[in-house]
């Protein structure tokens, strides 16, 4: 990191008076996918992404499940128990959508053919290491999904999470204590009080939604440029 | 593998399937699950399989029904833990079920390797997870990759949409899943479909899996379930 | 091999008077492929072996450049760029055939679904060692194609060739002199003056042709149960 | 990979092509081959190329017109010498060509691994074949393997029969070949077409290379050759 990108970040606005909501965080994720971009957009809050990209942009979503160009959410008498999401819900066509076996659909994602990939996570580590799969809990049931082949199968991974747990703690941290999906992986990270670029220097802060870049690096135990 | 058959029904479909074979068995959730055969299968009687699935079960129908009828010693899957899993939850913390938890692409990978008389290849999946613990690991070109070996079955079941009398088949938007991969990595593949169609109806260009891949077809009743509650 | 087959092979038929040309060879094979078998015949001689396999047969043949069900030589109007087999003559379709790509094509092969093969060859080892794609001379251009796929790639691979080279050396031998094309790997030869059963304990005569068993050990130097 | 282009002419096509690339070259013999993209590179100008296709050009169309303009420094391929690779022969005679044999498998295989993310793997074709001196082996389960690496491709050049505008592919027959493996293990895809229909026109189930593996297409006259004195 360079003096003067140091000082740039440093300046990062604070772009709202108020956390984001996650729709509202959703909407500036949508911002920052780039027209004509193929995306995968995974399990749960990221699904959300979706509703803010309008066609016209171009954005082709791919599914886990074997899908390219994968449409909105199913209503009524569109719904088809032969055509869901990678969560099983019910889904639409969009023109010039194509279906694929699930290795095809993997090899299309582990070889870096993606532009973008959006995950939840329960924890991050500023250097880009992400853990999204397993609490750690003794008792809990391992399920991962396509979380690991996600993580590290996108040219560029965002998460979109809350910054704060419940308990306050940030999930933007030095080093995840939870197992880990994936390492070194996570570019950017959108949460509903500041987005931050990640890298082998650790974590620059882009832009902040309702807390001071001072406030932010009290309640972050991570160094933030 | 031999001239494909034609059944009239599930039973005899599944029929000679041995007590500790491994299965494939497709579907992602419920979409191209192949309710019939699993219930032909535990009608037939097999017990202590090894299933290989993306998931441990939704609900009490199609491979949950199976868990629950104790014919299955293990599991392995990519996301046994669902809204509606509740059988092999319970099957799971009464130790009554062995589980091993495979990434979804490398269920896959690792499927299409034995289809294709790979030995095992180099993948960048789940490198520094616990998931590669114990595994060969090998830096090529400057990444990361964990040694991953092919999952082989004795039997497939997967649904598909329509075969034609050679055995051909296509399958249904995301109901394609995994049935064209465990089509191939299965001793003998057993298909049930919706619709079977004369030699020559269904278009060459179009086929997703070549009847070399299928030992055994059945038509049957489309079913469709819905995963309750599903995220 | 047991004293019992021995004795068997001892009595390799005579089913000829005379050796047989490469379209009475040709029918020989045709007539030991299983019924409904899935079958790829190599470029040159062992074509010839589709002209005797009767449709009632429901012998489905897979050309490596990317087709199961492969149909006989196209004539005149029929001819079409687009659809040749693997030696790029314009072949047509059968009913039920299927196209699909490279990778797919030899992943069928190499995954052992074929369940016969038939190449031709320079030299067969009597252990199922397998010679036929370079003589090994100095300065000519080396060229595999599919040998060396299709040498490991089906249940049974057959070889079909003359016995005796031109300067009368047998090619069936106790250790192949030319590059190898795949190891171990032919179970059965097919030739002109007998056939032949391949295994790890060596060759085992099945019939001849215009040939006593006698005259066939004098001849081919290896040890013929 | 970004948005399809839906270009005027095969110039504009392979733009951009730098000296020293490697080049993919779709096609098995003359079916599927991209002959107006080849003629385009042909008038680009690029040089020192390697090219990765199945044959070294047959007659003088094509590939083999490439080689005469004396592109070429390196190719990669299974099947050079053929009744009418008079081209290349001499080049390689001449000590003006390099020349790595691959066996037809492998060669698409290590194309697919490197769509697919695939570090390496162990592959059992030319086991015990001068081919394969100085490559690792491995026994695995009784077998022997040798370890094949990826074949990536910064340009892949490609023939298909049908594009829809945003770039989906469908091809035609045994035309289809390497194209579709291809189109997955090039930084960037260009396609000839026959034809370019409106988007939704193509059917999904039987789209065979989606739009997120082509980077450009241009849709030209159909021109068939068929090999002269084939085999």
């Amino acid at each position: 990191m360079t003096d003067e990108t140091y000082a740039e970040a440093a300046e990062a606005p604070q772009l709202s008076d108020a956390p984001l909501s996650m729709d509202e965080l959703a909407k500036v994720i949508a911002r920052d996918i780039p027209e004509g971009s193929f995306v995968n957009l995974g399990i749960g809050q990221p699904t959300k992404i979706a509703d803010h990209l309008p066609a016209e942009l171009g954005v082709i979503l791919h599914t886990e499940n074997g899908m390219l160009g994968m449409g909105r959410k199913a209503e009524g008498d569109e719904v088809d128990a032969d055509l869901t999401n990678a969560g099983k819900v019910p889904v639409v066509e969009t023109p010039g959508c194509s279906y694929f076996h699930h290795a095809d659909s993997f090899a299309m994602m582990r070889g870096g053919h993606l532009d973008v990939c959006v995950l939840g996570a329960f924890q991050v580590a500023h250097t880009g290491d992400l853990a999204n799969w397993s609490t750690g809990k003794p008792g809990d049931i391992p399920a991962v999904g396509g979380a690991m082949d996600l993580a590290i199968g996108a040219k560029d991974v965002f998460v979109m999470m809350s910054l704060f747990a419940k308990n306050g703690e940030a999930k933007l941290v030095e080093a995840c204590t939870m197992p880990l999906t994936g390492v070194g992986c996570v570019s950017r990270v959108y949460t509903d009080h500041a987005v931050f670029d990640l890298g082998p220097d650790g974590a620059t802060v882009r832009e902040t939604y309702g807390i001071t870049l001072a406030e932010l690096r009290e309640r972050v135990a991570v160094e933030l440029h | 593998m031999a001239k494909t058959s034609i059944l009239e029904t599930a039973d005899e479909a599944v029929a000679g399937i041995e007590d500790g074979s491994t299965v494939l068995v497709g579907g992602f959730g419920l979409a191209g699950m192949p309710f019939d055969l699993i219930d032909a299968l535990i009608r037939q009687g097999a017990k202590d399989l090894t299933i290989v699935a993306n998931n441990a079960g939704n609900g009490e129908v199609g491979l949950a029904a199976l868990l629950k009828a104790g014919r299955v010693r293990k599991v392995l899957c990519s996301f046994p833990r669902q809204v509606d899993s509740y059988v092999f939850d319970e099957l799971y913390r009464a130790g009554e079920i062995e589980l091993e938890v495979v990434p979804q692409g490398n269920l896959a990978e690792r499927m299409r390797a034995a289809g294709a008389g790979i030995g095992a290849f180099f993948c960048p999946t789940a490198v520094g997870t616990p998931l590669v613990e114990g595994k060969e690991q090998r830096t090529i070109d400057g990444r990361d990759y964990v040694l991953e070996y092919p999952i082989k079955g004795d039997y497939a079941l997967i649904a598909a949409h329509t075969a034609d009398r050679l055995g051909n088949l296509v399958y249904r938007k995301t109901a394609r899943n995994f049935g064209p991969v465990m089509a191939t990595a299965a001793t003998t593949t057993i298909a049930q479909v919706s619709n079977v169609v004369p030699t020559g109806e269904l278009d060459p260009e179009a086929v997703v899996t070549p009847s070399i891949y299928v030992d055994r077809v059945v038509q049957v009743e489309a079913r469709h379930y819905t995963v309750q509650g599903a995220r």
